[in-house]
């Protein structure tokens, strides 16, 4: 970012720049991330939030190269510590996957292996990752499993999967993620499949391990809730695009993508004593294949203008680490800044 | 007199293959396959034995009296037989070894049935009284069934007698040494036989094999040195190669069910005589390509009357020479019978146990087809092929008939009432075989088998086709002396070339 | 990173650029390309599968070689050709021509009729008994589905050849009456009772295999909320398996049925090599091979023919089968 | 509890067990439903909610009698439902499923998935009335004609959703169980729906019981909440006093862990996090479900389960504490 | 556990009795009787059956049957090895087929499970084409054809192997054509799964972790396509065991396999009821194996 802010001082782990990938489908690419760019400094929480299939999960697997077979990656960097990721081997990423970046997943009851203990499975990322001897490792997973906060470890290492429970299997995939102490972790959804009291719980395990490791963490959502609650910045995607970001308190309080607006104001207010009505966002995403060069919400945009169905707005900082991508906020930018109209 | 059992030397090794495991039977009164009488007349002996030429001579006997009218006879034991336990064998074995024949209830258990009695007049004389006199006496005697049975062996082995090696004992040249069940038995020349010194092999490895292929190609590789079977297709190409071919006593037929559950139409004698004469055996003879005869009478040749003519020669041919007059004739009949060019004729089922009679079949409905214009007959290969035909459940089924001791009345009594699948009765032909079985004159009986063989020509509940020959594969280019009698082999004499 | 500021970018705007959208702009546009129906769509993902075409290509092919073939050829399947016998493959008779001078070529064709036939009138029937007892038993559940599925582990366990056999044997006779007596069934007689015996062991046999298959559908069909639904709007039973737990089953048991037939054609020819099976003069490819078997030393391309294209069939259905199992996979299908 | 004439809905000590196998010789019992009873007014929405496990669903079949209680009444009208004759009724009361993908048979089009219920209880005449009564069905939920032929998988979640509920009213039934209605939706689609509901609600005065875990949209359309923990009732108040004086300490922990999406309302709340799971439906504690995780339990609790107080007008808790 | 085995060796008792008397009414209906042939007569048939009590009441002799078989006695053979104890005959058999089968059998899992992972690593390239041609070829052959051509190629024209079992080198052959099908089968049966399981989120996970894709195939994705496989092979090795028709009888192995068919032609009835009793129970106990296996692999799986 251009702008200095008070985040200068923090070391950026993470530049994702211009990142372009389309799936193959029966020999058409269909573009599915549409240039995203965003960076990450060492101990913060980004949060990105987005309509199902808006590209969350594609963009931040796409940071580990861990694609569906048919993607395909057309252009862009990730940089990593300044090494860029989609340059790296197989071989060398294998070293940095679940040692430097570790990923958990959104449902906790598929994403790890059944037919294995719970034990087995956290050995197995200690010993690829590190030299400890084994009664080291044991002791180590033991201590994991205790600090995602689970009683008795020792009984536990040596259970299966389906023996604990939602909250717990999530506990353990984070135990697995944590092992090697990673410098970034990626949260893909990990509280969507689990219960209010329970999601509380492992939100604030992260905080915790936020501020115990300075740990980066991308904390992927689609509940604006749990994102105000802890990310430090929010991206909002829709339709494979960035269409806003920046700190929290921009995202809530000061937004200026329609889209982020319709977001906000599709959810019931839980607080509010008046039943304020709901204004949903009407329609339906966008069929990815079917985009041209057009704002790919402007189907669904109240405020539609005829730009927007001819030409895909760039992605522009209003300052202070705001960015959006809309060409109402242009449109309003400029001529809050009293500059002719472009059409007289 | 050399009880001690030391190791055969000097004589030879061999394998051959002569039949399956199921075909195995060591128990002489119940053996009923070629292959496991072969066997027997390895491990056993009868009174009469075959010689190197083939020939019938005495075996554990000594001396034969016979009486005048021919019916009593009083047998001698020779001194120096014994079980391959040591035990002698004594009159004693015979009498018990007949006894047990029949109360076993085998396949062959009323053969001996024209002995009225049977003593044991001490340890070596045998006195036996037959009902009749018996020109093939002897053949009989040489016969499996015929031979002697240790009662004590059998009683102290009930129901598993003679199923594996020490279950029994063997009065004959050999000793069954090992029967690996399935795959292979093991006969081992006994030292202690009293005609050891002409027994030229040691040991017979009799290998146990159920498929055709396997045992022509097990021959073919040298494995084996002889073989019963073979895929009949290859006879060709085995035909310089240690194919021979014997004579078989035997008739191949096609028969008609006359029984209630046959269809109307071939109760029909004339339908009967049409698909009869429509049959062109010369083509099924030529498929075959197994040097068969063709059938022109029921019984088959090698049989001669009471002046030593060929008994066949005799007779009126069911069939004339000229198979397309034959031909007409039945067009002729069936136009009579009313299915002139197979119209309405109805639909009928062949039945055939084996791919080989299949396509004999086959080759059969294909010519009544060509030449009656009958395309409703379908063959079909059934599994359980005797109880169908026992019990009724065809149309046409094949027939065959394998005599078991050259008397003619062997071949004729199958049509008799009651004793045929084809459920035939003719109580003329009852009478005429009766009267022949019974007659004492040779000349006057064999009017009376002919009168037989015309009624069954006019009748037709069968109808011949050919008279098959015994055949197998044997190594006759490294090896001699096989002895070859009415399909059972004996390998005993055989010597290396 | 350097993202330019709002204000700094300069961008073609044209005129009337600013203006509100027209609420229908897009209306027109709504028709998506998606495409219609679930046979449509499994059909199209069929057509992808090189391999599955290919089969089906050759499925076809022998379809035509068996059913045109023997109206094309001069010879019939049962004409025993005087003087032609043992031909090797030649001009006249392209195949080779059997012991009994007939022409082998139209008795593959009439062969592969047979074959098929087998092979799809068993599926068929395995396919009707097969779901509907499936069906039922999953529908039902509890002590029903436990009975019916220990009658199915017991019907598994006993050797299936020893079944075969005794079927076919115990009711060869009362079929042959029925064939011979009854006139509907008169057509049935140049087949055999053997055959109409395998079509009949087939349905009390094999079922098995398919009611256990769509039993486990069912079970997890029958948890879906739409069978649920269909439940809340007072459908009975009888309902829910015709228009909704069969239906969903449908890609499952076509697929198996697909399978079914090379091993029904396997195991006819397997009977033909026990000497059970069709009646002559037609034959399948089984007892065609099987019968080529004695004679394999002398006429070799007797064998090969027939069992060339056994395989072929057997090759091509359980291709085909693959293919359109994994067209039909529900999983396969994005939501 | 007492009952309003407007009642159309009463439950009464409602049971559901599940046997469960453990073993030959031993049966378990999960009691997903224990005791539960309430009333639903006419025209109203109860709320029901609860952590995942806790019997909500089965509570809601069991009430359509798609499952068979163990034990207790449902009174629909005053009139008691049983097994025998559930047809009639079937027509009266309906269900909208969680899952818009699993609710829809792949394989039938729209107006057969609309047509169904039609079909089922013969009301229509010819197929020209079933398809004007499917037509007008569609556009009630706001789904253009031009869809009557296309398949469910051709369709978004909250298309669906839209399709299963016009499968719901096609009976016009007074009363519609919602089972997580719109838990499987996207924010912006769920949105959509609820509106879509409640407009039905004012238009044709349908009766609901909506079953949701998220506590905010069940506060937003629903006019009474009911908590649920293990198959027990544990409270049950008007949404507003609910919201605003939880009794029940499990309710207290369930609203303070709402996420809200206010970053500044978010970090002023103070939070109850409690720790440890929900107990197993199998192995149930003794006498009140909540107490291995409740800050204020005493030996009283683990006696009996606490029945319920009314401890304002309408406001029911189940807690020995109160 | 104890208890659960327990209950399903009650079950399998129930079933092997239901199969037991399936098996022997049936066998009855079938026409015929063993001592029926060209040369038999009646009376020494009606000797025989009643000899063996075959005239008396079927339900008399299942009774019998059932006795005896309580005793551990099978009986004897009637007509394929007259006299022979059942338990005999049915042991030495099983015996040779077991050798052969296991051999066949081990050799079906080592090429076949290896080389369906294989397949379904390589989706879609060469390799994965190779070897679906092949197992497809495979699983096409009938085994009589494959045993005829074997015996002709190898045995008669290069004389490489002997014909006939018993020799040196007799095994070959049979084993190759009892090992054909099920290695072929096993190839498509493991790729399949290994596909099926090959999109699941664990692996997703396990790569995330940094786990090279050996591990990921073989460690993690083949033990989660286990279970169809022993589903196959439970049934498999039953029928392997036991022997084939086509390879015993083309091979001439003294085998189980052919008795099947045998003695079901000869309508020796003691021999059927043997072979069968003793089969259902090699099945039922392969598959109380295989649900045992089931929970060794997959520890969710609760036994019935
Ligand atoms: N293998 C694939 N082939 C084709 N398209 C795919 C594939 N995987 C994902 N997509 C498409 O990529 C887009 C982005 O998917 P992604 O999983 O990143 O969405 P998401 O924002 O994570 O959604 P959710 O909230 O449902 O997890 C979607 O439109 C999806 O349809
Ligand atoms: N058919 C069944 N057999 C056995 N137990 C069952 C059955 N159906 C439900 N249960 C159990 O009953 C309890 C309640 O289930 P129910 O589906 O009603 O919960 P829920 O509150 O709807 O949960 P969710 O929020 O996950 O939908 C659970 O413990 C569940 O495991
Ligand atoms: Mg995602
Ligand atoms: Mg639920």
């Amino acid at each position: 970012m251009t702008n200095a802010g008070e985040t200068t001082e923090k070391e950026t782990i993470l530049e994702v720049k211009d990142l372009k990938l389309s799936f193959r489908i029966q020999k058409k690419l269909v573009p599915t991330i549409r240039d995203v760019s965003y960076t990450l400094r060492r101990g913060e929480v980004l949060g990105i939030v987005g309509e199902s299939g808006s590209g969350k999960s594609i963009s931040s697997n796409a940071i580990i190269r861990l694609l569906p077979e048919n993607a395909v990656i057309e252009g862009g960097q990730i940089l990593f510590d300044g090494q860029d990721l989609l340059k790296l081997p197989l071989r060398e990423l294998r070293k940095v996957r679940g040692r430097r970046i570790s990923e958990i997943f959104q449902d906790p009851m598929t994403s790890l292996d059944p037919l294995f203990t719970i034990g087995y499975q956290l050995n197995e990322v200690l010993k690829k990752h590190t030299n400890l001897s084994r009664e080291d490792r044991e002791k180590r997973s033991i201590e994991l499993l205790r600090m995602v906060g689970i009683n008795q470890p020792e009984r536990r290492i040596d259970q299966y999967p389906h023996e604990f429970s939602g909250g717990m299997r999530q506990r353990a995939m984070i135990a697995t993620a944590l092992a090697c102490d990673p410098e970034l972790l990626i949260a893909d959804e990990p509280t969507t499949a689990l219960d209010v009291t329970i999601q509380a719980q492992i939100i604030d395990l992260l905080k915790e391990l936020k501020e115990k490791f300075h740990t980066s963490i991308i904390f992927i959502t689609h509940d604006l809730g749990v994102m105000a609650d802890i990310c430090d910045r929010v991206l909002v995607m829709y339709a494979g695009e960035i269409v806003e970001s920046g700190d929290k308190r921009q995202i809530f309080y000061d937004h200026r993508h329609p889209y982020t607006e319709g977001l906000l104001h599709s959810i019931p207010d839980v607080d509010g004593d008046e039943k304020k009505p709901l204004v949903p966002i009407e329609g339906n995403p966008p069929e990815m294949s079917l985009l041209g060069d057009e704002c790919a919400f402007a189907r669904r945009c109240p405020y539609a203008m005829r730009i927007c169905a001819r030409k895909r707005p760039p992605e522009a900082s209003l300052g202070d680490g705001h960015t959006v991508r809309c060409w109402k906020v242009f449109h309003e930018e400029q001529a809050k800044e009293g500059m002719r109209d472009a059409d007289t | 007199a050399e009880t001690e059992k030391e190791a055969p030397s000097g004589g030879i090794s061999i394998s051959v293959t002569d039949g399956s495991e199921d075909a195995m039977d060591i128990n002489t009164a119940k053996v009923a396959t070629l292959a496991g009488m072969s066997v027997c007349r390895h491990l056993f002996e009868g009174l009469y034995k075959l010689d190197e030429k083939g020939d019938l001579v005495p075996g554990q006997l000594k001396d034969e009296k016979v009486s005048d009218d021919g019916k009593t006879y009083t047998f001698t034991l020779r001194d120096d037989i014994t079980w391959s336990d040591g035990k002698p064998v004594t009159a004693g074995d015979f009498v018990y070894g007949w006894k047990y024949l029949k109360d076993s209830a085998g396949d062959y258990s009323t053969l001996l049935d024209l002995i009225t009695d049977a003593t044991a007049k001490d340890d070596k004389t045998l006195v036996v009284t037959l009902a009749y006199p018996c020109a093939y006496f002897h053949s009989l005697l040489a016969f499996p069934s015929a031979y002697p049975v240790r009662e004590d062996i059998v009683k102290a082995n009930g129901d598993s007698y003679a199923t594996d090696p020490d279950k029994a004992v063997y009065n004959g040249p050999y000793e069954l040494t090992d029967w690996t069940h399935q795959q292979s038995m093991t006969l081992t020349k006994r030292t202690d036989y009293y005609d050891a010194d002409k027994i030229t092999v040691d040991n017979i490895s009799w290998e146990l094999m159920s498929d055709s292929a396997t045992m022509a190609n097990s021959f073919k590789s040298g494995d084996v040195i002889y073989s019963d079977t073979y895929p009949e297709e290859d006879a060709d190409s085995l035909m310089d190669n240690g194919l021979h071919f014997e004579e078989g006593y035997n008739t191949y037929c096609t028969m008609f069910n006359l029984g209630d559950s046959g269809n109307e139409v071939l109760k029909d004698a004339r339908v009967r005589k049409a698909l009869s004469l429509a049959i062109d055996r010369e083509r099924v003879i030529n498929i075959r390509g197994l040097q068969d005869e063709l059938a022109d009478t029921y019984t088959p040749g090698g049989l001669t009357d009471a002046d030593g003519t060929e008994f066949n020669s005799t007779v009126t041919p069911w069939f004339s020479d000229d198979h397309q007059k034959d031909v007409d004739e039945a067009k002729e009949l069936m136009k009579e019978a009313g299915y002139e060019d197979g119209k309405d004729f109805p639909a009928l089922r062949y039945i055939v146990n084996n791919d080989s009679r299949k396509t004999v079949a086959e080759a059969i409905v294909s010519d009544w087809k060509d030449a009656l214009g009958i395309d409703s007959i379908t063959v079909e290969t059934v599994e359980n092929f005797f109880s169908a035909r026992e019990s009724g459940d065809f149309d046409i089924a094949y027939f065959g008939w394998y005599m078991d001791y050259p008397d003619i009345s062997n071949m004729l009594v199958t049509m008799t009432t009651g004793q045929n699948d084809a459920k035939y009765s003719n109580t003329k032909y009852d009478d005429a075989y009766n009267k022949a079985v019974a007659e004492t004159d040779e000349k006057v009986r064999w009017k009376d088998y002919d009168e037989c063989e015309s009624i069954l020509a006019e009748d037709r509940p069968i109808t011949p086709i050919l008279h098959s020959k015994n055949s197998y594969l044997f190594d006759d280019t490294n090896y001699d002396g096989l002895v070859y009698y009415c399909g059972n082999a004996f390998f005993g004499y055989v010597t290396q070339k | 990173m350097t993202m330019k500021n709002i204000l700094s970018l300069q961008l073609p705007v044209e005129k009337g650029d600013y203006d509100k959208l027209p609420a229908d702009f897009y209306k027109a546009q709504t028709s998506r390309t998606d495409e219609v129906g679930f046979w449509r769509s499994s059909w199209r993902r069929l057509r992808e599968n090189k391999i599955a075409m290919v089969s089906l290509v050759i499925i076809l092919a022998i379809i035509v070689f068996a059913v045109l073939g023997p109206i094309l050829s001069p010879y019939s399947y049962d004409q025993q050709m005087h003087g032609d016998e043992n031909l090797w493959p030649c001009l006249k008779h392209p195949f080779g021509t059997d012991r009994l001078g007939r022409d082998l070529m139209v008795r593959c064709m009439t062969g592969s009729r047979i074959s098929l036939l087998v092979g799809v009138v068993s599926a068929i029937i395995v396919m009707i008994i097969g779901s509907i007892y499936g069906a039922i038993s999953g529908l039902l559940g509890g002590k029903a589905d436990t009975i019916m599925m220990r009658i199915v582990d017991i019907i598994y366990s006993v050797p299936e050849i020893l079944l075969i056999v005794v079927i076919k044997l115990v009711i060869d006779q009362p079929l042959t009456n029925l064939v011979d007596n009854v006139p509907f069934f008169h057509p049935l007689q140049k087949l055999g009772s053997g055959l109409i015996a395998i079509f009949i062991v087939y349905g009390c046999l094999y079922w098995v295999g398919m009611a256990r298959i769509v039993r486990g559908q069912v079970l997890q069909l029958k948890e879906m909320e739409y069978v649920t639904a269909s439940d809340a709007l007072g459908a009975p039973n009888g309902w829910l398996i015709r228009q909704h737990l069969l239906p969903n089953c449908m890609g499952q048991i076509i697929a198996t049925m697909m399978m079914q037939i090379p091993s029904a054609i396997f195991t006819e020819a397997f009977l033909s090599f026990l000497g059970i099976g069709v009646s002559a003069p037609m034959a399948s490819l089984g007892s065609l091979t099987s019968e080529a078997l004695s004679g394999i030393n002398r006429a070799p391309y007797r064998m090969l023919f027939p069992a060339v294209l056994i395989s072929l069939i057997i090759l091509a259905f359980n291709l085909f089968g693959d293919g359109l199992r994994d067209a039909l996979d529900p999983k396969m299908k994005k939501r | 509890m007492q009952t309003h004439e407007d009642t159309l809905l009463e439950v009464r000590h409602l049971k559901k067990y599940f046997d469960v196998k453990q073993s030959f010789f031993h049966h378990d019992k999960v009691r997903a439903v224990d005791d539960v009873s309430f009333s639903i007014r006419k025209g109203e929405t109860l709320g029901l909610v609860g952590e995942s496990g806790c019997g909500k669903s089965t509570l809601g079949r069991c009430v359509l009698r798609l499952l068979e209680p163990t034990g207790g009444d449902i009174l629909f009208k005053g009139q008691r439902l049983n097994e025998a004759d559930m047809h009639p009724y079937r027509q009266k009361m309906q269900i909208v499923f969680q899952d818009p993908y699993a609710s829809l048979d792949p394989r039938k089009t729209v107006s057969d998935l609309i047509g169904e219920g039609l079909d089922l209880h013969r009301l229509y005449s010819d197929r020209e009335e079933r398809q004007t009564k499917i037509l007008s069905l569609m556009k009630m939920v706001g789904l253009s004609e031009y869809f009557y032929n296309r398949y469910p998988h051709e369709f978004s979640g909250g298309q669906r959703q839209r399709i299963g509920i016009a499968r719901a009213l096609s009976v016009h039934p007074e009363f519609i169980v919602c089972d997580e209605p719109v838990s499987a939706l996207d924010v912006s689609i769920q949105a959509q729906v609820i509106n879509m509901l409640e407009k039905l609600q004012q238009d044709e005065g349908i009766t609901y019981l909506f079953i949701a875990h998220d506590l905010s949209v069940v506060r937003h359309i629903s006019s009474r909440i009911a908590v649920l923990y293990l198959g027990r009732l544990v409270e049950l108040a008007d949404s507003n006093e609910l919201y605003k004086h939880p009794q029940h300490p499990y309710t207290k922990m369930l609203l303070s862990a709402i996420p809200i999406p206010d970053p500044d309302k978010s970090a002023r709340r103070k939070r109850v996090v409690l720790e440890g799971e929900i107990p197993s439906p199998l192995n149930p504690p003794s006498g009140c479900p909540f107490r291995t995780r409740c800050p204020h339990q005493t030996k009283r609790c683990a006696e009996a389960f606490p029945a319920l107080k009314e401890v304002a007008p309408g406001h029911f808790v189940a807690c020995a504490q109160l | 556990m104890f208890e659960k085995i327990l209950k399903r060796v009650l079950l399998a008792a129930v079933s092997l009795f239901a199969i037991i008397t399936i098996t022997f009414f049936l066998m009855n209906i079938i026409p015929g009787d063993p001592f029926m042939s060209e040369k038999a007569t009646e009376e020494t048939r009606a000797i025989l059956i009643a000899k063996y009590g075959l005239d008396k009441p079927l339900i008399v002799q299942y009774g019998r049957y059932l006795q005896n078989l309580f005793h551990g006695d099978m009986g004897t053979s009637y007509v394929l090895q007259k006299g022979r104890a059942i338990s005999t005959i049915v042991t030495e058999s099983f015996a040779v087929s077991m050798r052969l089968g296991l051999k066949a059998l081990i050799a079906a899992i080592l090429i076949g499970v290896p080389l369906g992972c294989i397949a379904g690593l390589f989706k879609g390239k060469a390799a994965d084409g190779a070897i679906r041609v092949i197992s497809a070829i495979g699983i096409s052959i009938p085994g009589y054809v494959l045993a005829t051509v074997l015996m002709l190629v190898l045995a008669v024209n290069l004389k490489a192997l002997p014909v006939s079992y018993g020799k040196p080198g007799g095994d070959v052959m049979p084993i190759i054509v009892l090992a054909v099908y099920p290695t072929c089968y096993l190839m498509r049966l493991t790729r399949a799964s290994i596909l099926e399981v090959l999109g699941q989120d664990y692996l997703k996970t396990e790569r995330a972790r940094g786990m090279g894709e050996g591990r990921v195939i073989f460690i993690h994705a083949l033990k989660n396509s286990l279970i169809p496989i022993i589903t196959y092979l439970g049934p498999l090795t039953a029928s392997i065991l036991t022997g084939g028709f086509v390879a015993e009888s083309v091979f001439n192995v003294p085998g189980l396999g052919r008795y099947f068919v045998n003695a079901i032609s000869a309508r020796d009835y003691t021999l059927i009821m043997g072979v069968t009793v003793f089969y259902a129970a090699l099945i039922i106990t392969m598959n109380l194996i295989c649900d045992i296996l089931y929970q060794v692999v997959d520890p969710r799986i609760q036994m019935a």
